[in-house]
C-alpha cells in the first residue's frame, strides 16, 4: 500500500513538471531561434554536396552521433549474441 | 503568433503517451508491460523531439524539389532517427533479458521474483 | 608528435571503438590473439591519455570539432552559433579520463585469466571496449546529444556486461534492472535536451550555457537532468538498481560499471557547473545535493551492516562512499556564490569531494577484484560459508586488507587524505554533517573488519584446503590498483595539486569552457 | 511453417522487398530514408520469411558466421570512412569534390544526381550493411532461441 501511495505522489509530480513543460514550451510551428538549423540548410548542398539535409546533418555535422548510433546497435546485438548464447559449457565455478 | 491555442496538438500527444507510460511503468508488475511503457516513453520523447522542429507551413528539408524557404528544422529530425534507433536497440536487448529471465523463473512477474522490486 | 596530440581526442574515443568492431573477426585467431590485441590497443589508447592529459594541464583546454576543416575551428566560417559536435577537453574530463582508463586497463589484465574457460569471450571484450569508448565519450563530449549518445552506448554494453552469467537468474535480474534504469533516465536525459534545445537552438554545452537565462522551463530540464544522472549514480532514493547490479557483473566488469556510475556523477557536475554555472541559485541546488549525498553516506552504510553476500556488501559501500563525493562538491556548491567562503573552504570541499571519486574508484574496484577472485576460487560470495582463505589466498587477502583500509580511512592509504580533506571542509560549513560522515567511517571500517574475519581468518576451513592462489594476471590487475592507493596515500598532495586541483578549477570556473568554444562572440 | 501459399507468395514479394530497401539505403543523399531505414525494410522482409518458414530452415541458408562478419566490417567500413579525413579532421568530408561521389550539385533545388554527398551514401551503405546483419542476426537467435535452440558462439 505504501509503494502504492508513494508511487501516484510521484506519478503526479512527475506528470506536473511534464504538462507544465508543454505549456512552456513554444508554440507549435513557430520555433523561437533557428541559427544552427538555418546554418546547416544553407550550407549542406556547398559543404556535403547533399540534398537531403537530414543526411547531410547525419553523416556529416553530427557525424559522430551516428557513430554512436551504429555502434549502440552493434552493442545491443553483441549483448543479445551473448546473452542467447549457448550455455552448455557451463562457468567453472557454479 | 497570436492565434496559437496554448497547447499545441504534437506537444498535448508527447504529453499524453508519457504520462500513460509513467503510469505503466510505476504501476505494472508484468515485465513486458514495462517494455511496453520504456517504448512508449521512448515514442513520447520522440515525438516531442521532432515537433520542436516543425516551421508553420514547411515541407521536408531535402533539396529534391523543396525551396530552402520552406524547410523545417533538420536537426530534429536526425537527433529523433538517433533515438528511434537507439531505443530499437534497447528494447531488442531489454527483450532478450526477458525471455531469459522467463527461462529461469517461469514467470513474468516482477514480484515474484525477489530482487525486481522496484 | 603535435599531430598525435592534435587528434588524440577523436583516436581516444575511435580506437576501441576500431578494436570492439575488429574483435569478433580477430577471434577467430585464438585467445591469445584476442587478447594481446585488446591490451595492445588499450595500452596506445593509454598512452594518448597520458601525452593528452599533460598538453591539457600545460596548454589548457582542447577543443576538437568533428569534421570541421580545423579542429580548433568550433564556430564554422565565423558564424555566430556552434554547428558541428565538438569534444572540449578540460581538467574535469582528462580527470574522468584516467580514473577510466586506469580501472579498465587493470579490469582487463584481470580478465584475462578469469575469462579463460569462459564461453561468449569474443563478444564480452568486445563488450568491455564499447563500455571503455562510452565512458570515454561521456567525459569528452562538448555536445549535449552526443552526451545521451554515449550514456546509451556505456548502459547498454554495462548491461550486457552485469547479465553475462546466463545460467544464474540474479545476472538476468541484475542486467535487466540496470537497463531499465538505464533507459528511463536516458530519456529524461533527452528529454531535457529537447526542451533545451526548443529555446536555445543549439546543442553545444559551452554555447547553451553562453546563451542559458535560466527560465522556468530550464529549471525543469535541470531538474530532469539532475533526477536522470542521480539515478544513473545510484544517490540514495534512486539507488535501488546499483546492489543488485554490482553483486552480479562478472570479474572486471564491476570496476568498469562502477566507474560508469562516476562518469554519470561527472555528467551531473558538468551539467550544474558548466551548463547553468552562475545562473542557478547554488546554495540551494548545493543543500540538495549535500542532502541526497548524507542520505546516500547512511542509508548506504546502514543497509551494508547486515549483508551476508561479499560483492552486495560492497557495492551498498560503493553507494555510501558516494555520498562522500557528492557531500564535498555539494558543500562547495553552496558557497559558489560567496567569494570569501569559496576561498577559505568551499575549494577544498570540491578538491576533496573530486579527490574522493578517483580514490574511490581504486580502492572500491580493488575490492571487487578480491571479491571476484574469492568467487573464482570458492564459487560462493556468502561471508557465512568463508573461512580461513588467508592461508592459500595470501595475495588476495593483502590486496583486501589494502582495500578494506583505505575505505575506512586509515592513514596512510588514499581514502585517508580525500576523507581529511571532505571533513576539515565540512566542518567549517556545517559540524552536524562533519560527525555524520565520520560516525560513517567508523561503521565502514566496522563492517569490512567483520567480512576480513569472517572471509581470511579462523580456522582452515575443511572444503578449502585445495584452494590455490589466483592466477598471475588477475594478482597483477589487483596490484595496479593497489599499487595506485599506496601511491595516493602517501603522496596526496602530489595528486591534488596536479590532478585534482585542475579539475576543480575547470568546475568551479566555466568562462574557459565557454570561450574555448565561443571565443570572442559575445 | 505455414501454408503453401504464404511461402510461395513471400517467395515472390523477397526480391522487391529487397531492391526497395537496397533502393532507399543508395539514395539516402537525396531522398528520405538512408542506411538504417533501407536496412530495416530488408529485415522486415527477413522477417517475413521467417514468419512463412520455420526457424530451423532458415538456419540453413543464413550462416551466423557470415552476419557477424558482415557487421563488423559494416561497423568498421563506417569507422574507416571516417577515418580517412583525418589528415584534416575526424569524419571531415575528404570525398567532395573527387570523382568519387564528388559531384557538387546545382544549389538550390534540383533533381538530384546520385554522385553528390561525398561519404554519405558510402556511410549509407556500411551502416545498411551493418543494420541488415546486425538485426537479422537478433531476430533469428531470438527466434531459434524461443524455439528451443540456444545459439552458437
Amino acid at each position: 500500500m505504501n509503494r502504492q501511495v508513494a508511487g501516484l505522489i510521484l506519478l503526479l509530480v512527475l506528470v506536473a513538471f511534464l504538462v507544465w513543460g508543454m505549456y512552456l514550451v513554444h508554440p507549435f510551428g513557430y520555433p523561437d531561434a533557428s541559427d544552427m538549423d538555418d546554418y546547416m540548410i544553407e550550407n549542406s548542398q556547398e559543404e556535403t554536396g547533399s540534398n537531403n539535409v537530414v543526411a547531410a546533418v547525419l553523416f556529416d555535422y553530427r557525424g559522430l552521433d551516428t557513430l554512436g548510433e551504429a555502434t549502440i546497435l552493434f552493442t545491443a546485438v553483441t549483448g543479445v549474441l551473448l546473452l542467447l548464447r549457448l550455455s552448455k559449457r557451463k562457468e567453472n565455478n557454479s | 503568433m497570436m492565434e496559437h491555442v496554448p497547447l499545441d496538438f504534437p506537444f498535448i500527444a508527447a504529453a499524453l503517451l508519457m504520462g500513460v507510460s509513467l503510469y505503466i511503468i510505476i504501476f505494472k508488475k508484468n515485465l513486458i508491460k514495462l517494455i511496453m511503457g520504456v517504448a512508449m516513453l521512448a515514442a513520447g520523447v520522440n515525438l516531442f523531439l521532432v515537433a520542436l522542429g516543425y516551421r508553420a507551413g514547411g515541407g521536408a528539408p531535402i533539396y529534391t524539389g523543396v525551396p530552402k524557404e520552406t524547410m523545417v528544422m533538420p536537426v530534429p529530425q536526425a537527433l529523433t532517427l538517433t533515438s528511434i534507433v537507439i531505443n530499437v536497440a534497447v528494447l531488442a536487448l531489454m527483450l532478450t533479458m526477458v525471455i531469459r529471465i522467463y527461462r529461469h523463473t517461469g514467470s513474468l512477474d516482477s514480484e515474484k521474483s525477489r530482487k525486481l522490486k522496484g | 608528435m603535435d599531430s598525435l596530440i592534435y587528434h588524440s581526442p577523436a583516436l581516444i574515443v575511435a580506437l576501441p571503438l576500431v578494436a570492439a568492431f575488429a574483435i569478433p573477426l580477430i577471434s577467430r585467431a585464438g585467445y591469445r590473439v584476442r587478447s594481446t590485441f585488446s591490451l595492445v590497443i588499450l595500452g596506445l589508447v593509454t598512452f594518448l591519455v597520458a601525452v593528452l592529459a599533460v598538453d591539457v594541464h600545460t596548454v589548457g583546454i582542447r577543443v576538437y570539432t568533428f569534421g570541421a576543416t580545423a579542429a580548433e575551428l568550433a564556430l564554422p566560417g565565423g558564424y555566430m552559433v556552434p554547428v558541428r559536435i565538438m569534444f572540449q577537453v578540460d581538467g574535469m574530463s582528462i580527470f574522468m579520463g584516467i580514473i577510466i582508463t586506469t580501472v579498465t586497463l587493470a579490469a582487463l589484465i584481470y580478465s584475462i585469466h578469469f575469462m579463460k574457460d569462459q564461453t561468449g569471450q569474443a563478444r564480452f571484450y568486445s563488450l568491455m571496449m564499447l563500455l571503455y569508448a562510452g565512458m570515454m565519450g561521456l567525459a569528452f563530449t562538448g555536445d549535449m546529444f552526443n552526451l545521451f549518445v554515449f550514456l546509451e552506448i556505456a548502459s547498454i554494453a554495462g548491461a550486457g556486461l552485469a547479465a553475462y552469467r546466463t545460467n544464474m537468474a540474479d545476472a538476468l535480474e541484475g542486467g535487466f534492472k540496470y537497463i531499465v534504469v538505464s533507459a528511463i533516465s536516458a530519456l529524461m536525459v533527452l528529454f531535457a535536451i529537447g526542451i533545451l534545445y526548443s529555446q536555445y537552438n543549439v546543442l553545444s554545452i559551452a554555447a547553451l550555457a553562453n546563451y542559458m537565462q535560466y527560465t522556468t522551463l530550464d529549471m525543469i530540464a535541470l531538474g530532469l537532468l539532475g533526477g536522470a544522472f542521480v539515478m544513473k549514480l545510484a544517490g540514495v532514493p534512486l539507488h535501488m538498481w546499483a546492489p543488485d547490479t554490482y553483486t552480479v557483473a562478472p570479474a572486471g566488469t564491476t570496476p568498469m560499471i562502477l566507474a560508469a556510475s562516476y562518469t554519470s556523477m561527472y555528467a551531473l557536475y558538468r551539467i550544474t557547473f558548466t551548463l547553468y554555472g552562475a545562473h542557478i541559485d547554488s546554495t540551494a541546488i548545493g543543500w540538495i545535493v549535500i542532502v541526497v549525498g548524507v542520505l546516500s553516506m547512511f542509508v548506504g552504510v546502514m543497509m551494508a551492516v547486515h549483508q551476508t553476500d561479499i560483492k552486495r556488501m560492497m557495492a551498498y559501500h560503493a553507494i555510501s562512499q558516494g555520498g562522500y563525493m557528492l557531500l564535498g562538491v555539494g558543500v562547495g556548491l553552496a558557497v559558489l556564490a560567496n567569494p570569501v567562503a569559496l576561498a577559505s573552504y568551499g575549494r577544498d570541499a570540491i578538491n576533496g569531494g573530486v579527490f574522493h571519486i578517483i580514490n574511490h574508484v581504486f580502492y572500491k574496484a580493488l575490492l571487487f577484484m578480491t571479491a571476484e577472485a574469492i568467487f573464482f576460487r570458492i564459487g560462493t560470495r556468502d561471508t557465512n560459508k568463508m573461512g580461513g582463505l588467508a592461508r592459500n589466498m595470501k595475495w588476495t587477502a593483502v590486496f583486501y586488507i589494502i582495500g578494506a583500509l583505505a575505505i575506512s580511512g586509515i592513514p596512510p592509504l588514499n581514502g585517508f587524505a580525500s576523507k581529511l580533506l571532505i571533513y576539515e571542509t565540512v566542518l567549517q560549513f556545517n559540524p552536524v554533517l562533519a560527525v555524520i560522515a565520520m560516525f560513517v567511517s567508523l561503521v565502514t571500517l566496522a563492517s569490512f573488519a567483520k567480512v576480513f574475519y569472517s572471509a581470511f581468518t579462523g580456522p582452515e576451513m575443511p572444503a578449502y584446503r585445495e584452494v590455490r592462489e589466483v592466477p598471475k594476471s588477475m594478482i597483477i590487475g589487483m596490484a595496479i590498483l593497489a599499487a595506485c592507493v599506496i601511491f595516493f596515500g602517501i603522496f596526496p598532495g602530489l595528486i591534488v595539486d596536479n590532478l585534482v586541483a585542475p579539475a576543480t578549477e575547470a568546475l568551479i570556473n566555466q568562462a574557459p569552457y565557454i570561450n574555448a568554444v565561443m571565443g570572442a562572440v559575445p | 511453417m505455414l501454408s503453401k501459399i504464404v511461402r510461395t507468395v513471400a517467395n515472390g514479394f523477397i526480391p522487391f522487398i529487397m531492391i526497395f530497401g537496397l533502393y532507399i539505403i543508395a539514395h539516402g543523399h537525396l531522398t528520405p530514408g538512408g542506411g538504417f531505414q533501407g536496412g530495416a525494410v530488408v529485415v522486415s522482409g527477413v522477417v517475413m520469411l521467417l514468419v512463412a518458414f520455420s526457424s530451423q530452415e532458415l538456419k540453413k541458408s543464413i550462416r551466423e558466421r557470415v552476419l557477424s562478419i558482415m557487421e563488423s566490417s559494416g561497423a568498421l567500413i563506417f569507422i574507416i570512412l571516417a577515418f580517412i579525413g583525418i589528415g584534416t579532421v575526424f569524419f571531415y568530408n575528404l570525398l567532395v569534390g573527387t570523382p568519387i561521389f564528388g559531384n557538387i550539385p546545382d544549389f538550390g533545388p534540383n533533381l538530384g544526381d546520385i554522385w553528390t554527398g561525398g561519404v554519405i551514401p558510402l556511410m549509407n551503405f556500411a551502416v545498411g550493411l551493418k543494420v541488415i546483419a546486425g538485426l537479422t542476426a537478433v531476430v533469428l537467435a531470438v527466434a531459434l532461441f524461443s524455439g528451443g535452440e540456444e545459439v552458437e558462439e
